[in-house]
């Protein structure tokens, strides 16, 4: 990329931190409102009873934790790809990489709150947590629940400290050019960076460890998610694929987001000359490829239950193929593939629009996709007389658009207050390797200055 | 602060004062004394007998101490009593032998229902408004007194009609006592499914005017004819247990079980074979199965045949081949069935609902009869046999002394405005139960007073001036004398299981009450205080007859019977079956008549029992609106069974609105495509489309019966609900509330290549 | 358990027992429809055939109380689990309303209360002093009448003996009037219920998802008279 | 509905006092607060409409089961009615204020509006069976204090789970759940 001097690096990514527009606070005020419309709703059926929601007999999961496996799916997207990068020290990340990891810390908090929102009787979820108590009853560690419980926590933790890790030096140069009470939070924010060389060092290795230690809480997080159903002895859902499949669409949905996040960044920051064609480029190919091990798994998935011709699995196969549930599956294919493979594959629609539209279809096929996988094989247990439909009713739809906005409104928030762009790491970029000391140095003056 | 208040505060979010209410017993209801003395939490088992159809099973009453809300003297309060918790079968008694169908089951929520009538109501609005207002019994004895010492003033007793649902027993004879002291008119019994014609029949062919007690358990052959006898026909529990005994009571023997009827029943369902054949034309099949009988000799002719014309020449019109069209069944079918009955002694046929409800029913069940006599099955084990009845049951009150039919009844009033003044009702719906071609309505708006002791305002208690509610059954004194369902005689007797809920009064004391302030003969023929003296004469009487081995002396006799639930014999004796008295020229088969034009109205109306709301009077009990159908799953609500072929052909698919029309009416509801019913048939639930009759039956589904011809059947004329012709359209989508998902085991879903 | 398909005639005495016995509160047309009406014991229904050589098929499910129940490791709670006495116990107070153990359940006898169950006063009355009257948000189903278990075990030991064969009645066996269902110990070798299991009509309801049900279904037989006498 | 959960528990009788203000019967809180106040475990002390005194009946040499009818034969106590009381009070300290309530109630043909001392909410599901506890001989006093020393009876007691289940597992009776929830 064209050469830029520090300062122009610094005034560039600073920009946004500056001031609020108006525009700015009015788009912040509707998704505030679809938010708390949300919580509205959670209220509402507290209140009432979870029978306000759609949910029945036999399909006891329908929105809410369809919700949950889409988030903790779209959780993949930072912290996996960008700890991927890191290890292949690909250096076209070094812009990518925070606005992904963002993603993942909000994702995986507003996923993880499904579970809770779908109980029964939720003011009692402190009963997933291990605690002594003087009944001597213990969460019951056979259930795949409990796993989710440990895996999400574990899981936000780390991709937690590997978002706030590399903040510290741009806390830093925050706190530094700022004034008044700004300084003052920002200083506390910054706890005591002062970019000396054995911070540096054990940044670096801190990056390093954590990176690694990421990458097998975050297949695993998925891997158990997808136990939630395959421990079940549900047609369709007790499948020993479903782990590597629902890793895979974890990433591939994952990686639509980023690119869409990164768009509008883009495009709202006027990060223009940071978030150049050549990030979509790259992480549009990401997508062809998840794109096609999306069809792969599937198709297997697919053919082997065809193949294999269970009754009990037949039915629920044939509900999806061609029975009342075809249309949303057919539309799932084409939000996944259909769509995404042309504008992907050829190089000259691998434009950054391009890969826009591709992820919009991909993170909508995705959504549908977890539908599919939960609502028709609840909806067609083994025994006939004793299957039923489903349809969501206002709460649920209210509180599923309202976890959108609180992604976007988090979103919004946390690009005001720290640099959405990884400002420090970008420098580097810019010069090679042997010159880091001197990057180093003038880095020192500045936090010093 | 006052309590009304309080509560809208605490009910308005929680005023710290609502939250002392808790422990506070100023802000609760007071608490009356306890009337009677029992332990918390430890059952008492107290014998009753079950009232929600003719049956007449034993209950035993699991009573519980619990805390009720009740009105004492204009006040609310609070009182500690005994509650019935749960019905069982009794295991002592000979009907049920401690076992329960649904609906006995759900006879609890007669005694809770919140609708019931709690205290005596006078009419304000107009009739029909159901618009009442609350009065004291005092008042309404005062009304009820008023009214009739005026007819005994202008000599006008003769006006004073009794219109009641079939009774039994001792209350039956109270009933008539009443009557025929008070020199009125006899009373009038009805019910929709009432079994004159089974009645009349077996009268005339084995001298017994009552349904067949069936010795299924021991029957190796069973032929049944549109009877529903594991649901609701007759005394299901019994010949359910019997079923049971039948399949697999012996071991190594296996009775087979046909079940002749144009739409699978609930019992059908059970059946080995469904043979689905012509609407009215199954005494026809019988009298084939009987030619080939006689044609092949497989038993010697019989003379029980001698009230059908062509008995005697082996009924050579019954030939397999003539009757195949007629009956829709293949003649080889016929020959075979006969061939197995024949071979499988004992066999036997039975006969019932929909197959008597035709124009020519008596024909058919009279072909029944003469084919059991043929098979040798009368009054053998595993054949039919007859309830012995103790003498002072029958006795005292025969159907005799009862008057004509409530369309008699009707007409008369219609014809002579004032030929009735005054009407007691007695649970019996005829508005809601006969069609309108009968003009029962009409009939009963000319009737200047009406009173009646129903627990519920339905169709015909809201036309009522007058409501003096009965107890709840659990509540009350019962006796019951069950003509079928056992080889013994059965006095069943239960002094009340519960205390009342309400401000009400049992009909009979209320009808003591009333003689003794009428006084005179009618005082003198009623000398009872309580419905509980008249019972213990009675049972002292049966005692002098019957229960000498039962007990050493009246008194003994007549606790035991309070403790065990009645009186029964030891030994199992059925009644010995008489010749029967033959009424004039032999039979002929005239074929049943159907109204409507088969070209305009291509198909049958069946109406049927619903297994859980009998013939609708159980249609206010939330158990038996939820439980859904055993054979469509419907809940709350009903529906049109129509075959899959049929609904196929014209557009109907499952839970489509459809429209139901005959000459007499239309009604609307969902249909159930099925395979289980023949192409030219729908079928309908009776029971719902109530217009009334308490918040959860009211304006639910529809009522075939208001669609149905007035077509009689001519012996006894009594109605031929199965001779209506309809036609059925859709119109568009409709509300049907299924439980179950699936109509067969592998449904299209799974079978797609 | 044993049920004797070949006696069931659907009458469904069992259905009403049950909500008798268990206060099981009946959710109105509205919530029927949408699928929340609860029935412990359902007999399901199947037609076979086309017109006019129709068969139907009745089959009493309730809770098979499975040996190996695929609803008991998936509940975080522990709120079902396996009883020392081999009982599927649904533990209300302790569930906290996943709907897990429903989804894995594959007989779908599990029901949730969707909401607080209400009952028009004085329907209330009839409540069953012995059962629990469930709240909001806690999955229920068939517990075998454990209140007549525990009652049965309860007047046992006062007395100082065994319980007897037979003398412990779940409320759907009692009432059954085709006696098709029988209810006893399976550890007892000599109880008829285990006599009954051992017929060669015996069967499991879905047995090939070896969730080992402790209900044997005994499948309907064919029309024998005279034939050796079957086990049965 | 969460904030639903029956207002005065009767875990026990299993007939919950009728909420007067309702012609429906729910195991539902009837606000909000008290749903709070359950989920907190806070619950309000009984106002007893008469100071019964144990100690003194005690004193006097009768026995629990001489009031409390039944407790070692099924799963309640009795409560006794206020003609109980009355058998004894018709001549016994007639002159005392608190007997002059109890005739007061008498002869307005009320009973005494004892209130629920012990007892669990229903939403806790606990089938507490007093018989087997006796036959156990578990002394009166372990579960409900020594009635000795109360007058009017308090919750000295706590009943929690925690209590329950370390009685049992001393006594090697079963902690299975179903033992006592179902």
């Amino acid at each position: 990329m064209s050469a830029k001097t520090p300062e122009q690096i610094n005034e560039d990514l600073l920009r946004p931190l500056a001031g609020v527009s108006a525009r700015y606070l009015i788009v912040l005020a509707c998704f505030l409102a679809v938010v708390i419309a949300g919580f509205t709703a959670f209220g509402w059926q507290v209140y009432h009873g979870i029978g306000v929601a759609g949910i029945r007999r036999p399909v006891f999961w329908g929105f809410y934790i369809t919700n949950f496996v889409f988030w903790i799916g779209l959780s993949h997207a930072g912290t996996l790809i960008s700890a991927i990068l890191r290890l292949a020290n690909a250096t076209w990340r070094r812009p990518v990489t925070r606005c992904a990891e963002v993603i993942t810390v909000f994702a995986l908090s507003i996923g993880a709150m499904f579970p809770i929102i779908h109980l029964g009787r939720p003011w009692l979820f402190f009963w997933l947590v291990p605690y002594p108590s003087e009944r001597g009853i213990w969460p019951n560690i056979h259930s795949p629940l409990l796993w989710d419980f440990f895996a999400i926590s574990t899981y936000l933790l780390g991709s937690g400290t590997f978002l706030l890790l590399p903040i510290l030096p741009d806390l830093a140069l925050v706190r530094d050019r700022a004034t008044g009470l700004r300084k003052k939070i920002y200083t506390v924010l910054a706890i005591g960076w002062r970019g000396t060389p054995r911070q540096w060092h054990r940044l670096e290795k801190a990056m390093q460890i954590m990176a690694i230690a990421v990458i097998p809480v975050a297949v695993s997080v998925h891997s158990i998610v997808s136990w939630d159903f395959a421990m079940a002895p549900v047609p369709m859902w007790h499948s020993t694929i479903f782990a590597p499949y629902f890793v895979a669409g974890a990433i591939f949905s994952g990686i639509a987001a980023l690119i869409i996040a990164m768009a509008l960044l883009r495009k709202f920051l006027h990060l223009e000359e940071y978030l150049l064609p050549v990030h979509f480029e790259n992480l549009g190919k990401l997508l062809l490829v998840m794109s096609l091990l999306w069809v792969y798994f599937v198709f297997a998935e697919r053919l082997t239950t065809w193949y294999g011709n269970e009754p009990s699995e037949m039915a629920v196969f044939w509900l999806t193929q061609r029975g009342s549930y075809s249309p949303l599956f057919w539309t799932m294919v084409t939000c996944n593939f259909l769509i995404p493979f042309p504008l992907l594959a050829i190089k000259k629609l691998r434009t950054i629009t391009g890969c826009v539209i591709a992820s919009i279809g991909v993170v909508i096929g995705m959504w549908l996709e977890r539908f599919l996988i939960i609502v028709p094989a609840l909806s067609h247990k083994y025994l006939p007389y004793s299957w039923g439909t489903y349809r969501p009713t206002w709460v649920e739809i209210t509180i599923t658009a309202a976890t959108f906005a609180a992604m976007a409104m988090l979103y919004m928030l946390f690009s005001k207050f720290i640099p959405i762009i990884s400002v420090w790491e970008l420098k580097w970029g810019q010069h090679e390797e042997p010159e880091r000391d001197s990057v180093l140095l003038r880095k020192d003056e500045e936090a010093t200055a | 602060m006052e309590r009304r208040d309080f509560l809208k505060i605490s009910a308005a979010g929680g005023a710290a004062a609502a939250l002392e209410g808790c422990g506070n017993p100023d802000h609760q209801l007071i608490r009356f004394i306890p009337e009677e003395d029992l332990l918390p939490g430890i059952a008492a088992w107290k014998p009753s007998i079950c009232t929600q159809c003719p049956a007449g099973c034993g209950l035993l009453v699991r009573v519980m101490q619990g805390e009720a809300e009740v009105v004492r003297n204009g006040q609310l309060g609070i009182i500690k009593m005994g509650l019935a918790k749960k019905l069982e079968g009794n295991p002592n008694h000979p009907i049920n032998q401690g076992r329960l169908c649904p609906r006995g089951q759900a006879g609890l929520q007669v005694t809770y229902h919140p609708d019931r009538v709690r205290t005596p109501l006078a009419r304000t609005g107009p009739r029909g408004s159901g618009q009442f207002q609350e009065i004291t019994w005092d008042d309404a004895l005062k009304q009820l007194v008023s009214h009739l010492s005026a007819l005994q003033a202008s000599r006008e007793e003769g006006r004073l009609a009794f219109l009641t649902t079939p009774l039994r027993g001792y209350r039956k004879s109270l009933v008539s006592g009443f009557a025929a002291a008070f020199k009125g008119a006899p009373p009038v019994e009805f019910a929709f499914f009432d079994d004159s014609v089974i009645r009349t029949a077996n009268s005339s062919s084995f001298g017994h005017a009552s349904p067949p007690t069936v010795d299924l358990g021991q029957s190796n052959y069973v032929i049944s004819l549109g009877a529903d006898f594991l649901g609701t026909w007759n005394s299901p529990v019994a010949q359910s247990i019997a079923y049971g005994m039948m399949r697999k009571g012996r071991p190594g023997q296996r009775g087979k079980f046909i079940q002749v009827e144009p739409r699978i029943s609930q019992t059908g369902a059970s059946a080995d074979e469904w043979i689905p054949c012509k609407p009215g034309t199954e005494g026809v099949f019988a009298l084939s199965l009987a030619h080939v009988i006689l044609r092949d000799k497989l038993r010697p002719g019989s003379a029980a045949g001698a009230s059908i014309e062509g008995w005697s020449q082996g009924l050579p019109d019954y030939a397999p081949e003539k009757v195949e069209t007629q009956t829709g069944v293949p003649a080889a079918t016929i020959t075979r069935i006969a061939h197995e009955a024949a071979a499988n002694a004992p066999a036997v046929a039975l006969i019932g609902d929909g197959a008597t409800a035709h124009t020519n029913g008596l024909f058919n069940a009279l072909a029944v009869n003469a084919l059991n006599a043929l098979l040798g099955s009368v009054g053998k084990p595993g054949g039919i046999s007859f309830t012995p009845a103790g003498a002072s049951q029958t006795g005292k009150a025969a159907s005799s002394d009862f008057g004509a039919s409530v369309r008699a009844l009707a007409e008369k009033v219609l014809s002579s405005p004032d030929a009735v003044k005054a009407l007691l009702l007695y649970n019996a719906n005829p508005v809601f139960a006969t069609p309108p071609g009968w003009r029962v309505r009409e009939a009963l708006d000319k009737v200047p007073f009406i009173a009646s002791f129903g627990s519920f305002v339905d169709e015909t208690s809201a036309l009522a001036d007058l409501i003096l509610p009965d107890h709840s059954p659990l509540e009350s004194w019962l006796d019951d004398a069950p003509p079928s369902g056992s080889a013994r005689t059965v006095a069943s007797l239960a002094p009340p299981a519960m205390m009342p809920l309400h401000n009400t009064r049992a009909m009979p004391d209320v009808l003591l009450d009333v003689a003794r302030q009428l006084g005179g003969d009618l005082a003198k023929a009623l000398p009872w205080k309580t419905y509980d003296e008249a019972l213990q004469a009675a049972f002292t009487t049966l005692y002098r007859e019957q229960g000498n081995k039962a007990a050493k002396d009246a008194d003994e006799f007549w606790s035991k019977a309070q403790e065990q639930g009645g009186w029964w014999s030891a030994e199992e004796k059925p009644a010995g079956v008489g010749a029967g008295k033959a009424s004039g020229a032999p039979m002929r088969n005239t074929g049943p008549q159907f109204e409507g034009a088969a070209g305009e109205f291509p198909f049958h109306l069946l109406p049927f029992a619903a297994q859980m709301w009998y013939d609708g009077s159980l249609a206010h009990l939330p158990w038996m609106q939820e439980a859904p159908d055993p054979l469509s799953s419907v809940m709350w609500g009903s529906w049109v069974e129509i075959n899959t072929q049929t609904a196929g052909e014209r557009g109907i698919q499952q839970g489509d609105l459809v429209e139901v029309a005959s000459q007499h009416g239309t009604l609307r509801a969902p249909a159930f495509v099925t395979p289980g019913i023949a192409p030219d048939v729908v079928a309908m639930p009776i029971g719902q489309g109530h217009a009334n009759f308490t918040r959860y039956a009211k304006d639910r589904g529809a009522n075939p019966i208001l669609i149905l011809a007035p077509m009689t059947i001519a012996e006894t004329g009594s109605l031929a609900w199965s001779a209506t012709r309809v036609k059925i359209s859709r119109v568009g989508k409709g509300k049907m509330v299924l439980f179950g998902g699936s109509l067969t085991e592998a449904p299209p879903e799974s079978r797609h290549r | 358990m044993v049920i004797d398909l070949d006696r069931c005639t659907g009458c469904e005495a069992c259905v009403v027992a049950c909500h008798a016995e268990n206060n099981i509160s009946t959710v109105g047309e509205d919530q029927a429809a949408r699928g929340r009406a609860k029935h412990w014991i359902r007999v399901e229904r199947y037609y076979e055939g086309e017109f006019p050589d129709v068969k139907v098929k009745f089959m009493p499910v309730l809770c098979q109380q499975c040996d190996a129940a695929p609803c008991e490791p998936v509940c975080p709670t522990y709120a079902t689990h396996h009883t020392a006495e081999g009982l599927n116990s649904q533990i209300y107070n302790r569930c906290i309303g996943t709907r897990y153990c429903a989804n894995a359940c594959p007989y779908n006898v599990r029901f949730f209360n969707f909401y607080n169950p209400v009952w028009d006063k004085p329907l209330h009355l009839q409540l069953n002093p012995d059962v629990s009257v469930r709240t909001v948000g806690v999955m229920e189903k068939c517990t075998f009448c454990v209140q007549r278990i525990k009652a049965g075990e309860i007047q046992a030991e006062a007395e100082k003996r065994e319980v007897k064969d037979g003398e412990i009645q779940p409320a759907c066996v009692q009432s059954c009037p085709t006696r098709a269902m029988v209810f006893g110990d399976l550890n007892d070798p000599q109880s008829e219920v285990s006599r009954m299991a051992r017929s060669n009509r015996a069967t499991k309801l879905l047995g090939e998802l070896g969730t080992l049900p402790k209900v044997t279904y005994l499948q309907r037989d064919s029309w024998h008279v005279g034939e050796d006498a079957r086990t049965d | 509905m969460l904030f639903k959960s029956s207002p005065r528990a009767e875990a026990q009788s299993g007939s919950p006092s009728p909420a007067p203000d309702s012609d429906v019967f729910t195991p539902a809180h009837r606000t909000v607060l008290q749903a709070v106040r359950e989920y907190f475990g806070i619950r309000s002390t009984p106002v007893q409409p008469i100071a019964f005194t144990h100690k003194v009946h005690l004193a006097n040499g009768l026995q629990c089961t001489d009031c409390h009818v039944g407790v070692d034969r099924g799963p309640d106590a009795r409560i006794p009615s206020v003609n109980f009381c009355m058998t004894c009070h018709q001549v016994i300290a007639t002159d005392k204020p608190e007997i002059k309530k109890l005739a007061a109630y008498r002869a307005r043909g009320e009973d005494v509006p004892w209130q629920r001392v012990y007892g669990f909410e229903p939403s806790a599901h606990v089938k507490f069976n007093h018989a087997p506890h006796i036959r156990a001989g578990v002394n009166c006093k372990v579960c409900h204090g020594d009635m000795t020393t109360q007058t009017v009876a308090e919750r000295k007691v706590d009943h929690t789970m925690g209590f329950c289940i370390g009685c049992h597992r001393q006594q090697n009776a079963s902690v299975d759940c179903v033992t006592c929830h179902y």
